[in-house]
């Protein structure tokens, strides 16, 4: 039998290493796994690179791990929230001890989508011409120009959904799916926390927006 | 000195030139209250970038859904005929060239229509760059909303960024408060000019060399 | 008002011209536009070439247009269905009477969505050292061999849903989706044929599985 | 001489490898059958390459859904737990190593491992290669299950395929009606053998050297 629940969040992030490359799902506060976040403050872990869209809002758990220490890279296309004061994330970069990847929203997420694909990489008309290409292979392909861009895996992925069943089959609410589904598929080990653990076969086909078979562990959080 | 429009008029004055049933991305800040002044008898689609095509007006306090934010962390709804995505999907959309116009504030646009608007250098704060380096190579028409001065009254419209190119050559109109300004290849071409403002007084606040449109017209917007 | 609905099949095929490059939904016989197909037939359009994952069942509206000899080309992952007998397509074929490009079907999608997507190619695995990457480059990319595949376009994209509306959203049943949203993204001209037109709001956001955006006509078949 | 397992036989012992969990996508034809005979008491779920993750049992007569299908192009229900998705996400799915088992047909198997399964250069009839070839080079393992022998007798595991090759050095295990064999680094390992038959008899009907395995056994399967 197929269950992929676990009881505790300690649980959910057994193995989580120092060091380990994190994807973290959520688009401003949609979708942020917050308790898998949270405890992965409380469990002490460093050294982290962290894959997400953006540093966090203030008061975020992931703005409380920057404020830690916790983490030594940031790849996002965001480094800053509305807040008016620099964040934790900011002072730390800003002082040398975060480093900082920016990458265009959308690459960000086609990057993670060819490596969960299989694919070795692809050829991207953003950026052509700016700083976020520099150092990138241009190649002209019928009369425009383009980047090479690379697969965007990790070690890990933090996720959060509305709905899990023990297959891992995920189901996002409205627009918490955003980077969900491609997160899911680039990274080594997928961790789902959910809102609600329901019965196989509560999630029709159609509304598994994650199906299960890229989903390792999930943990119901309230 | 003439100010010209406000705010939530330059909102309204790009509203105007959005036809009925027209794919919109509108950035994050000053264009997203575009939304709010399109004509009732046109349909606009409006795509956040976060997934939804058909987003709403803000939700109502006690109405917010938390799966309900657009790509400026607004609760919003969703409109009837609304779509849901993820993010791959989201950036295929716009990157592929099937949304009409994308609409995005700017810290600086040239002469020749590039863009600067994810990093303004700033010595304590991080950079942003979003969805709008992918959306000005994946619209079909790339357009500005933005204050015609800095805060310091220094131009925004310039012959060369200062900051960091989001793309070269995308730009192809400008709203401001002052005016309404073309990227054309026979250069910067003022459309409309605000009420009370010469064209002389207009080409003094621009950091590039405008041409006046033949039939350039007041830029006019009613009490808001 | 926005309103893609049209009357006719005939409408829906209004400006389908000698020689366009048709994308054509289906998966056997799920999701193949098939009244779409028959109004084709009838038109007389001809010199066509046809981008579908097969060549079409025995007696179906796609081997009607091989034997009326319309097809000068087939681009698909399969040649043969499970007749005994060669198909039009088959004989076609063999006399030389029509070109057969044969992509493996993983690639064959996802060459349309490349398209759709606006990205200029992607190096993929499949196929390395087969007859069917004959002549494309080969890259090594973190020591795997890939081959640079290049987006697929249509003029006109022909699909089948089971409902729509009048913003052209498309709504499909179960697994007549296949090949529906990635052909929705890569065609100029997108015309769909619905079981049903409903009103707009009908179809729920999370079931609009190609948002209206990529559609330009629908018309409702019985 | 003894002609092993029936076609439902053959189906049954590959089935019996399969581990409670595991995910599994399965070739047209005989391969199909595989999914009818897992053990009861082991949840194994399928892949059909047209958008099903948990493909169950084909559907009773006057059941039958237009919407489902599978792959082969029979008409299928969904076990509980089921997802679907469009043909771009199956295929990545199934190319970004996400599966865990491909067992196909063939029409050739190499020594080595290599694969013929999509073009049998025949005359009058055109090739498929619909998804054999994504699968071969994205499922974490490839199985082959096909007759030992061809209906003229020639042996299907030959030393080099004459047809068109899948993909080189892929294969790992092959089921036949005869025997099941590991291609491994020391070469085609002979696993275990049908009853009634010897190695020799073994090596006789088959193209490419074969090993004995030290510890093979008897090919066997309940009548079904």
């Amino acid at each position: 039998m197929i269950d992929k629940r676990v009881q505790t969040l300690a649980d959910a992030l057994d193995g989580v290493a120092d060091g380990c490359r994190i994807m973290v799902h959520g688009f401003g506060v949609a979708g942020v796994p917050e308790a898998l976040l949270n405890a992965l403050l409380e469990r002490g872990t460093t050294g982290l690179t962290i894959i997400a869209n953006g540093a966090g809002r203030a008061d975020s758990a992931m703005q409380k791990l920057f404020a830690a220490g916790r983490i030594a890279k940031l790849i996002a296309s965001s480094g800053r929230g509305r807040s008016v004061e620099p964040s934790p994330f900011e002072a730390g970069w800003k002082a040398g001890r975060v480093e900082f990847e920016i990458v265009p929203q959308g690459i960000f997420v086609e990057r993670m989508r060819c490596a969960g694909a299989g694919l070795g990489g692809f050829y991207s008309p953003v950026g052509v011409g700016t700083k976020l290409a520099a150092g990138k292979e241009v190649r002209a392909i019928a009369g425009r120009d383009y980047v090479l861009e690379m697969p965007l895996t990790a070690d890990v992925a933090l996720l959060h959904a509305e709905r899990g069943d023990r297959w891992g089959n995920l189901s996002y609410r409205y627009a918490e799916r955003n980077f969900g589904p491609a997160m899911a598929t680039a990274a080594a080990l997928v961790v789902a926390e959910v809102d609600k653990i329901v019965e196989l076969g509560d999630i029709a086909p159609m509304d598994a927006h994650t199906p299960g078979v890229f989903v390792d562990r999930l943990v119901e959080v309230t | 000195m003439s100010k010209g429009l406000t705010r939530r008029q330059m909102a309204w004055r790009a509203a105007q030139d959005l036809a009925d049933g027209v794919y919109v991305n509108l950035g994050i800040g000053l264009p997203q209250d575009v939304s709010n002044h399109v004509p009732a008898d046109r349909e606009v689609i409006f795509q956040s970038e976060n997934g939804i095509l058909g987003v709403g007006p803000a939700a109502l306090p006690g109405k917010e859904d938390p799966g309900l934010v657009d790509a400026g962390g607004q609760r919003v709804t969703l409109i009837r005929g609304a779509a849901i995505f993820d993010s791959a999907d989201s950036f295929a959309m716009m990157r592929g060239g099937h949304l009409d116009f994308t609409i995005l504030g700017a810290f600086q646009v040239s002469a020749v229509g590039d863009l600067a608007n994810w990093d303004a250098l700033e010595e304590f704060r991080a950079p942003i760059v979003g969805g709008a380096m992918d959306l000005v190579f994946g619209a079909k028409e790339v357009r500005v909303l933005m204050e015609h001065n800095t805060k310091k009254g220094e131009p925004r419209i310039v012959e060369r960024c200062l900051y960091p190119l989001t793309a070269a050559k995308v730009v192809r109109r400008v709203y401001t408060n002052l005016a309404v300004l073309d990227i054309t290849p026979q250069g910067m071409l003022a459309r409309e000019i605000a009420a009370g403002l010469s064209f002389s007084d207009l080409q003094a606040r621009t950091g590039a060399r405008l041409t006046l449109a033949n039939d350039c017209r007041p830029l006019v917007a009613p009490e808001l």
